[in-house]
Formats: C-alpha cells, structure tokens, sequence
C-alpha cells in the first residue's frame, strides 16, 4: 500500500568513530556493567531495597546515550536506563537514589541532566517525548538545529496503547522523536513472541509512515550509528524514527524478580547471544584499538567509580518529610499548608 | 434566568465602561484570545480545537487570529492529548488543552493522575506543570452517553491538581484567566449547559487580580476562594458549576415562604475554600449540598464533612447532600429525574429545618 | 522485515451473489437511506433530539452487515451503524429509541440481535470485540465454525490506543475478529490526513502480522465479498482480519454539526466519489438484474418501513424512572434501593 | 500480631477441622482454584498471572493446574485486559482479572467506569458483567512510585461497580468466593502489604453462605457488610485493608490508658455498611475513620458524613479522619510519614475524646 520509509540521508550522519571514541564507549559500557552488578549486590547487602538491572542491555544503552547532544536533545527513560543515564553524565548518586527509595524519579536535576525523572509506568513517558519534540517545532527551531527527543521502552511497553497514540502523533505532527524500543525478550515472565505480534516492533513503525532501523542491540557500534543517523533524521525536520535494538535481559526483571520460574538456565545461555561487552572487548583488541592494560585501567577506573556511588548512597539520608507537602506544587495551596503544619505537630512533635 | 454579581473585594474598577453582557462561551473565548495575546508560550490543542472552534465553540477564531502553532487540532485521542501536555511543559510551554467532553477524560486519567499531577513533585519543582485542561462537564443538554458526566470527586482527590468550575460568565472569563496564567495543573469544569446563557462581564484586569493575605493565603471572595451567590440567614446551599443557579432559584422560591437563602458558589473543588463555608454556616447553621454527580463518595461528602469539623458545635442539623443518583447517568428523558431538581433541593432545605435531635 | 500476512483462501467464500441476493442488498441499502434522511427530517421537526447520519456509507454498512451470520457472531457497532443494524434485521425502534433520548445504547436485546448497544465511547468496543472472539476460541468452537466478532471504527478511532492494544491482543491470541473500518474522510473536523499517519488504517495490519483489505467502501458487492473473506479467514481459525473501507461522510458529523466550518460544499462534491446507490442502481440496471419497477418498489417499501418506525419512535414514552435504579446491577444493593425509595417519595410524590 | 475474626453469624460448621492457619496469599490462591474448579466459565488472566503466577504469586500454580485456557498472560495493556474481560463477560465467561498494582488501573480506568460499570444499565440487564477485578492495592512495602495506590475513593464513586477489600485470610478467602460468583462486577482490592501475614482461615463453605433478610438487605456481621473486629465502648475506628490492623493495634495501646476502642472493619467500601457504621457509632457516639488514601474527597468523607447522618444527635465530637495526606504516595523513605501512623490515629482517637462544644 505505502511504500516503506526510509530515512533522509544526512551528511553529518557518517563519521566512524574515532579509536578515542570507541575507547571512550568501552570505558562508558565497563562502568556501567560494573555498577549495575554491584547495585544487585548492593540490595543482597541491604543497601537498597530493590534495583532493576540492565544487565546485558550495555552497548543498547551506553551506544543509545552517546548520540545525546546534550545541549539540545532530551531523553525520556524508564526504570532500566542506568546506562543511558551513565552514559550522558548525569549525577549517579542522584540517578540510584531512586533505587535506595529517597525519592521516586530520582535526585538528579533533569533540566540539566537532559534526562527526564525515572519513569515507573511502561510507556507513561513516551507521549511526554512527543509533546517535547513538538515544543521544538513551535519553538521555531532552524531545520537541521532542531533539539531531538529521544524516549526508551520495551518490548512489553510497546503494547500499550500510549505508544501507538505517541508514533501516530509523532508522525502527523512530524515531530522530532527517536523511539528507542529495546527488545530484551521479556517483559517480566511473558517473552517477546507472546508480547509483540508480528514479531517486531520496528515493523510497526512503516503503518504509520515512520521509518525504522532494527538494530543488533549487543553491537555498542551499531546501535551509536543508528541513533546518531536517526537523530541527524530528525533534527533536520524530517520527522520521527523508530529503532528497535535487539538484546536480552540477562538479569532477572528486578532483584525481587525469579527468571527460574519462566526460563531455564539453557534457554538464557543459548538466548542471550553473546556478551555485548566482551564482544566489544574482542573486536578492539583484534583492531588493535585497545590493550589489556587499557582494558584493566577501565576496569580500575569503574570501580573507583562504583565505590564513590555506594558511599554517596550510603550517605544518602532521608528527605526531610516536610518536602512531601513543598513540592506538591508551585504555588502551595492553604489547605496543604495546613497539613503540613499537623504533620508536622503530630509527626515531629513540635 | 438573572444571577447576581456580587462585588469583588479589591476590585477598583467599577465603571459601567468595562462591565459587558456577555454569554460563558463568549466570555471564556475571550479569555483564551488574551492569554494566546498576553503569552505567546500559551498553545490550545484538542479535537476539533482549530479549524471548527471546538464543538461549542470556545475556540472560535482563535486558530485563525493567533495561527495554526498555537491553536491546533490533534488526532482523536485523549491520553495522547494529555500526554503531549506533560511534554509541552517540559519544554517550557504552557498548554490549555482541551477534551472534547467529561466523559471523554477517563481514557486520560493514567496521563492525567501519574503525570501531570506528579510531574513538578517527582522532578523535585524542577518540571513544573503549568496545563490548564479544559472540561466541557456536567449533564443537562439531553446529550449522548458519556457526555453529561461529572468528575469533580475524582479530580479533587488527586493529589498535585487544583479544580476550578466557573458559574457565571465572569467568573469564567476571570477564572481561566487566573487559571491558565498559574504554575500548576488546573482543571477547568465548564459547565456546559450555562454556555449560552448571558451574564455582566467586567473585563477589568483589576477584578482577576488576587491580593493574598499575609500568610499566601486568599482572601475571601477573592478569585481563589468561594462566593457568595446571595446572602441568606436560614440555610446555606453549598453548589458549583450549573447548580448554582438553580439553588439561586430554589431560593427565591424559599424566599416566598419566608425562608432565607444564602447560595455559596463553592468555585474551587480543590482545595477548597473551608473558611468560606465556616463563615457562611457559621452564620446559617444548616446546610444542603447539591450537586450533579453521584452521591456517593461524592465531592458533597467532602464538602459536608467539612462544614460539619467547623460547625460541629452549632450545626442544627447534619448536612443534607442532594445529588444525583448512584446510577450512571441516563439518557436524556430520564436526565430531569436524575439531576436534582427544585423539588428535591427544596426537600433537602425542608429536611435540615425540620430536623429535631433524638 | 515481516512478509506480508495474507488471507487465507477458504473454500466457501467463493460463490458469487445471486440476483435475489443482490436485489436484496439494493432493497436494504434503499431502505437504509430512506431511514437515514428521514431521521434527519424528524430531528427538524423535533420528533427526536439528535441523530448521527450515516449517508454515503450505505453500501460499507449493508454490505458488511449482510456478511454476518446471525446464528453465532456477534458485531460491536459504534453510534453510527444505523445500515448494519438494519442490514441484521433488528427492531429498528428499539434501534432509533436511542436518538430519542430514550435509552443511551437502544432498546433492541442485544443477545438476540447479536448486535451490541451502541457505542458512544469512541473505539470504546474495540476490544470488546476481540473479548468476545477470544471466548469462542476457549469455548472450543470447532475451526471452521467458530462465531466471529466483527468491530466497527471510523477513520478517527483508529488513533486510540485501544485499537492498538486490540489488534495487538488479537493477533496474539488468534482471535476471530474483523476490525471493520469505516474510513469516511473525517473525524468531526479533522480529516483523514491530519488523523491518521501513513494514510491507511489497513496499512497497520501488516505491523501485528494481520492480514488486511483495503476495499472500495462504496462499492456494497466489494465490500461484502471482502467482508465474507474475512469471515471465512476468521471462521477458519486464522486469526483476524483488518477491512479499510474507503468512504466517506456525506453529511454532517451529526444534526449539531455544521460542516460548512470546515469544508466548502465544492470539497464535499469532488471528495464524495459516487453515491453508493446510485451506482449500485446502475450496476442492477446494466446487468439486468432489476428494472425500474424494482426500484419504485424498493423505494415504496423504504417508505412504508420509515412510517412504520417513526410512529413507533414517535409512540415511544420516556421509560420509568424507576429503571434508573432497577437495571444497576443484576442483584440491588440496599443503598441504591433506599436512593430509589428517596427518589420515588421526592419525585413521584408517592 | 494476632487478629480475632468473630463467629460468623449463620456459620453452622466451627470444628477445628476446617481452619486452617495460612496467608493472605496462600487464602487467595485457594479461593481462585475453587473458583476456576467450580465454575468451568471462570478465567484468570494479566500481566504474569499464567507461568509466572503473578509477580505477588496469587495465582501461583493455578495455570499448570486448570491449564492455559483458563489461567493466561495478557500483552503488557492494562485497558485491553479490562476491556477484554467486557467481551468475555458477554460471551457468558466470568473473567477474574488482575492488573499488577494500584496504580496500573488508571490506564484501564475508562473501560472499568464507561463499559465494565455500565454494560449491564446500557444493555437493560441483558448482558451482565461477572467480572471480579482484582487490584494489589495500598502501600506499606516500599515499592516504587505508582505501587502504593489506594483508588477506593474513585472506584467507590463509579455506579455500576462494587468494592470490597479484605483484612485478613478468612476475609480474603470467602469474599473472593463470594465476589467472584456475583453476577455484578466487584473491584477486589487486596491489601498487600498483608499478603504474607497468617491468620486462621475456616474453609467451611458454611461460612460463605449469605442469609438475607426478607428485605433483600445483608445480615450485618455477615460478608456482605461489615465486621466488628474488636468490640469497644468508647470510641468507633473505622478502617479497611491493611489499615484495620494497624487499628488493632492502636487498640490496645489505648486499652492500657484504659480506652475502649470498636474497631469495625468495613470490607466493603461500596455498598458501605451504613447501618453497621450507625450500631457502633451509636455506642460509641464518637469516631475516626482511618485510610492510605489522600484526605482530600477520600472515602472517609462519606464515612464521616454516613455517621454524621445517623448518629447526628448522639455524637459528642465531629468525625475525625486519620489519612494519607494531598500529596503523591512517597517513596519509600516517606512512607512511615504518609501512612496514618499509630500516634496520628492515637492523635485523632484524642481530638474526639477531648472534643468539648463551643
Ligand atoms: C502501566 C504499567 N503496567 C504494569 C507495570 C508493571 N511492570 C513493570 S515492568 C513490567 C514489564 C516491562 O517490560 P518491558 O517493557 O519489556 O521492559 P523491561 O522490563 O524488559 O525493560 C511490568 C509489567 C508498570 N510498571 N506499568
Ligand atoms: C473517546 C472519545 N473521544 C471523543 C469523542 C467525541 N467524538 C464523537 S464522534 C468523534 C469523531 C469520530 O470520528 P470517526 O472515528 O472517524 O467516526 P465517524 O464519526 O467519522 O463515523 C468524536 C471526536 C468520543 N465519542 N469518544
Ligand atoms: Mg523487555
Ligand atoms: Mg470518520
């Protein structure tokens, strides 16, 4: 009926990636792998209560992030982009606090972080991405300038229907949206092929006009490429991409999560494909980009890392309660006030 | 059908120059045209919002005036509406969207409870939500299902949004004004079946303006409290939206019994003005509640309960609440049957006069 | 990326229409059109508050509804299929009782009829549908036998997430429902183009792995033979199906509409197309199928059936008000009753 | 912490052989297997309700046992599963869907308010909706935002739909029996952060059964109405859920400065035992309604002003209400802040005792 989209080629899509910037992507993915492992033990410890992580998911999330200019663009995550959120720099303290249950959304400030608060509704986030990227047409934005939002969710999001009004509002509008599904396999205990009929969630994209990339998702490279060439799509006014980065969730949904009760240990070996970030490890050591001791200095450097996150979280007290009443809203309003004022009577017996 | 203006408290300018008859659709497209005038950060999308003016009307001419980036039609779906709100925000906008009719914001619910409501909490202030969604509401124009519906108790309980509903077509000129010029998420009920009907306008900026009291509270009879519909020493009528005037006329009718009414336009469902209703049953020490929407757990608990804290000590009788029926609401042959009429607000009155303890 | 899904040939989809079959369709689709405009005609004079007209989608409405096996499916109409209702055989009081403001939904018996109440909610019985197809599957309906659910929607719908999240449902489950759409041009005011991205509902279809038609919506022999395809498809246990049928809205979107807001009459004219009767008129006449008494006669007993039912419309009392508490709920609960016992005392005065 | 259920009126079978001491959860699972083995129409279906067995494990087992056609996973769509279960109900079905937590209903909202609670009314009666929703509700286990919702207010206010919530596993079991063999729809909100605590459970099914009297109305005690938890002469706590237990403790905290409190645990929210609230709060003469939810238009509201409504000239102090306050549930730091802790209620218990006119 329509003939397939595709996306408008764009000059400043087509750069390799310097030795330095590959380097750079493997320091980013080792960090990441390292803190994500040590949050899940962070919870066996008692340090947080829960965590979600992302495990296997690194190259999808540090390659993703990389492409972020984060002078213009805005990214809307969900509860599993800690890698995203690595990747763009943001305030890692204040990204986990949410996991140490100080505050739902985070600590970090996401108008500077260009990173919206977490979000903990499958696709609650991905109109928002919609609306802002719309913001930018009506702002006027020269073609070719345009400020991108980028919003991720799952395989198991994309059945909601928020998602379907989102790319059908993207595309009418021509809005400047990247749709970053990362198809891990599951959503919770459902696998994909019970979750997402057709098969694909990038196939959805050609019924609305929007073109897609399917993207190897454990290929830190491939997937950089992709977003960099969907972002350079969008920024010049071409309108919305959809890409779907093929992973798989190596870890269980969430450390309360236990896969065994819908998957074999066999079936996650043979499913998960290969590790994205020793893959990442082989191929710079065959292209000579990197050396052990490269290797070894990332490793080092992710662990230092990892150690100040724990004892900033560690640090992390509790939120003065009086801020659930002050930031309800702007403009408080009386009858608020007056609560606060009992709680604080009642609650702090002053 | 007459309605009293009381006089504002602060207003200075009270010449006949600015005050204009005018009806609720007009009055509110007027708003709209100066805030898409005053601020050009103002956007107003929906169904139909753009080219038709909205199915009554209240975009009129506004696509055309301000352009198509302003006020614009978007495809047929509420929580993708809603939705892009939060986005627009984000981005530094100030939205006034619109759905089409009350029934039509439950499939916006998820966005409207778990994002806009929480967005300026969750992101610690820093992602304020300045949406002002605009509600065709409540029932009496014969219409649809789904088109006479009245969520004020659901919108009122959720945490983060404020809820307004105009009576009077100055009220809603200055009230979306007041409204769509605020930081904070407001919902905007209409009542649909006052459109048409025409009312004094004063249009001078000085009426919208709200001098708060020491403590950032507002003073009474300010555009952020309640209003005094008319002055009464017998019982007080605690309504809203299109049931104001119809307790205005249950009490000129009680008025030929001798019995006086006071009508207390309640205006903010959220928060709302307590002191306005201590001070009014204060003085009346009995009240009646009416309103559209079931009974219960309806915004009329609320509201009774708490003139009952205030008043407890001089409270005559227990609030009554006439309200509509806890069925869903009828077609329209049955819709004078279920929306409460002179009849039962007048049993109501009749039920706090008379009531005699033990 | 997916090939595209295609209907499967099922042997009894085959036979043309007899010529008692395609008068029979003419019949319908006259006396369809005589209802239409006359229900107009009565909200003018007042006999009944609102009507929504369906003029210019005859043949997509009878069409379909011809197709529909009254023994064991089951269709989900929305508040403007007034020509499947009566293409079904149903009371067409009981049908038109709901523009009078009498009952929201009808009055006809939905079980009997096999026709679900009206639907205000736009999309809002999408997944009714889809519900109820997956019933005739676990029931353990015999493939080539199950009963088929089929949902109407229009052009704007189609933007709701509850279409998605139907289709997607479906095809997961292989549920027997034909998503029937009836794109007529326009939402209200918004046309097509600003509505729904990529430019065809059916378009979607190939995303969830669904087989889809898109069919001349003005041509009633095209669209019951797509119609009975998709029957056969569905009936076979192949899943569902997605039918686009091109039309459009002749008339305003109801007797409050004013279209002249937002298209000029010249648009109407040139994007109409041909009137679906009179062109199916012309075909019977070309064939020889009928001659002019035929249709005189047709036309006699639209007439005699429009005065049959408007005097029952117009003969139809408002219902008790004890209703409105009495078919709540299957078992009252004491509270509602005590409400009604207030209601009778206050209102009936008794 | 130990409950006390109270005999059941009409319970015939009491020997020690049918109770069982289990958990919440352990009590649910078995109810939904003799659901799913009674009735061959009955099926369960959501997000990881099949192989997974819910991600609370209410339904654990229960696929591998009654087979895939009756116990399934859904796509990750809250308002397709809720609008499925419309069509399957029509189908003659008895779907007992689940959506995973609280706040995951909003997305389901406009097929629970618009088809679900009206499909009967719209339909004259001739297509009923056996659906029984059950929704992980309430907070208390430090989950994430959105997992601590108490939507009763909303849903209570919705005509069409019932509500009901049990405290404990004998509760849990018979009321999910009872709801999911009505021929109406019943949202089943399940306390869970009490899901692992035990309790004795009689598995009689003597104790299902329903006696009404002549007039159609529910026997009080009996599990359409509410349930005296702990008899008391001074003051009446109402509560529900997870609250009911907390009420117990506060119970006999108080009982050392030798406070007798009733602590009525009200099951269903709508219909309310409104005769159940007038016996004790006869008694009483004073009250305090206690829940998660916000204050502000909560479902204590009604509660407050159902007693107010019956015992008006008896009561010595105004109804108080202990509740979660107008601000979005907080994480998990917070929680113990929000959630009416035992000295906010031994706060409200104070202000009613303490309660002197003028
Ligand atoms: C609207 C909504 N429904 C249900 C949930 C509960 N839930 C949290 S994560 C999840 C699965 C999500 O799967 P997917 O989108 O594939 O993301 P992944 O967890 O694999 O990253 C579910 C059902 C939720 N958070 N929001
Ligand atoms: C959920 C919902 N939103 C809005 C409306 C108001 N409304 C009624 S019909 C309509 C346009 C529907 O267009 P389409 O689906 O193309 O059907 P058509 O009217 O053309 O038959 C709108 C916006 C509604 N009924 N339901
Ligand atoms: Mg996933
Ligand atoms: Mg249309």
């Amino acid at each position: 009926m329509t003939t397939e989209p595709v996306l408008a080629a764009v000059d400043d899509d087509a750069a390799p990636l310097t030795h330095h910037q590959l380097r750079e992507l493997y320091t980013l993915m080792a960090a990441v792998r390292h803190l994500d492992t040590s949050a899940v033990a962070w919870q066996r410890q008692g340090i947080i209560p829960a965590y979600a992580p992302e495990l296997g998911q690194e190259a999808a999330q540090v390659g993703s992030g990389y492409a972020v200019d984060r002078t213009r663009d805005f990214v809307f995550p969900t509860y599993r982009e800690m890698g995203v959120a690595r990747a763009m720099g943001l305030d890692m303290v204040g990204y986990m606090s949410t996991h140490k249950a100080t505050w739902h959304g985070g600590m970090y400030n996401p108008l500077e972080s260009r990173f919206a608060p977490i979000q903990a509704v499958v696709a609650g986030s991905v109109l928002h991405a919609v609306g802002w990227a719309h913001g930018q047409t009506l702002a006027g934005q020269p073609t070719g300038e345009m400020g991108v939002a980028m919003t991720y969710f799952g395989d198991g999001a994309s059945s909601q229907g928020d998602v379907h009004e989102a790319m059908n509002f993207a595309a009418v509008m021509k809005a400047p949206v990247v749709f970053f599904i990362q198809n891990n396999g599951w959503a919770i205990s459902v696998p994909t092929e019970r979750q997402v009929a057709g098969g694909s969630v990038a196939a959805r994209a050609a019924g609305y006009g929007i073109p897609s990339l399917q993207v190897d998702g454990n290929d830190v490279v491939a997937v950089f490429e992709a977003t960099r060439s969907a972002f350079a799509h969008c920024r010049a006014g071409n309108g919305p991409v959809v890409i779907e980065a093929m992973t798989y969730r190596r870890g269980p949904h969430s450390t309360a999560d236990d896969p065994g009760r819908y998957r074999t240990l066999n079936e996650e070996r043979l499913d998960a494909g290969e590790d994205p970030l020793e893959r990442f490890k082989q191929r710079l050591l065959a292209e000579a980009i990197a050396d052990e001791a490269f290797f070894a200095e990332a490793q080092r450097l992710a662990e230092e890392e990892e150690e100040t996150i724990r004892r900033g979280i560690e640090d992390l007290g509790p939120r003065p309660g009086a801020e659930m009443f002050g930031l309800v809203f702007q403009e408080p309003t009386p009858a608020l006030q007056s609560q606060a004022t009992a709680w604080r009577e009642e609650s702090e017996h002053v | 059908m007459s309605e009293t203006i009381t006089a504002m408290p602060g207003t200075t300018d009270v010449s006949a120059a600015s005050v204009h008859q005018m009806s609720m659709q007009q009055a509110l497209n007027r708003a709209l045209d100066e805030v898409l005038a005053d601020n050009p950060k103002t956007v107003i999308f929906g169904e139909d919002c753009g080219r038709l003016g909205g199915v009554f009307r209240i975009t009129d001419g506004l696509q055309a005036k301000h352009g198509e980036d302003r006020v614009f039609d978007t495809p047929l779906a509420e929580s993708g509406i809603l939705g892009m709100s939060v986005g627009l925000a984000m981005a530094g906008f100030h939205p006034i969207p619109e759905v089409q009719f009350d029934g039509f914001a439950y499939p916006a619910i998820n966005q409207i409870v778990c994002q806009i409501a929480r967005m300026n909490y969750r992101s610690r202030g820093t992602l304020p939500m300045p949406i002002t969604l605009r509600v065709p509401s409540f029932g009496g124009i014969r219409a649809p299902e789904h088109h006479g519906e009245s969520l004020e108790a659901l919108f009122a309980h959720v945490p983060g949004l404020k809820v307004v509903s105009p009576s009077n077509p100055h009220d809603a000129y200055h009230l979306l004004k007041y409204a769509a010029t605020r930081p904070d998420p407001v919902i905007f009920m209409e009542p649909k079946s006052r459109y048409w009907q025409k009312g004094p306008v004063n249009l001078s900026s000085a009426a919208t303006e709200v001098s708060a009291n020491d403590d950032g509270t507002a003073p009474s009879g300010s555009l952020t409290g309640a209003r005094v519909a008319r002055e009464g020493r017998h019982v007080t009528l605690v309504a809203w939206g299109a049931m104001v005037s119809r307790c205005l006329q249950v009490a000129e009718l009680a008025a030929e019994d001798g019995i006086d009414i006071e009508v207390l336009d309640l205006r903010w469902l959220k928060p709302i003005d307590a002191e306005a209703l201590a001070r009014s049953v204060g003085k009346t020490r009995r009240a009646v509640v009416v309103h559209e929407a079931p009974l219960t757990s309806g915004l009329g608990a609320e509201v009774a309960q708490l003139i009952t804290q205030s008043c407890f000590a001089t409270l005559k009788a227990p609030v009554e609440r006439v309200t509509g029926f806890d069925v869903p609401y009828p077609s329209g042959d049955l819709e004078d049957e279920y929306i409460p009429n002179i009849d039962r607000i007048l049993f109501g009155i009749q039920r706090v006069l008379e009531y005699r303890r033990g």
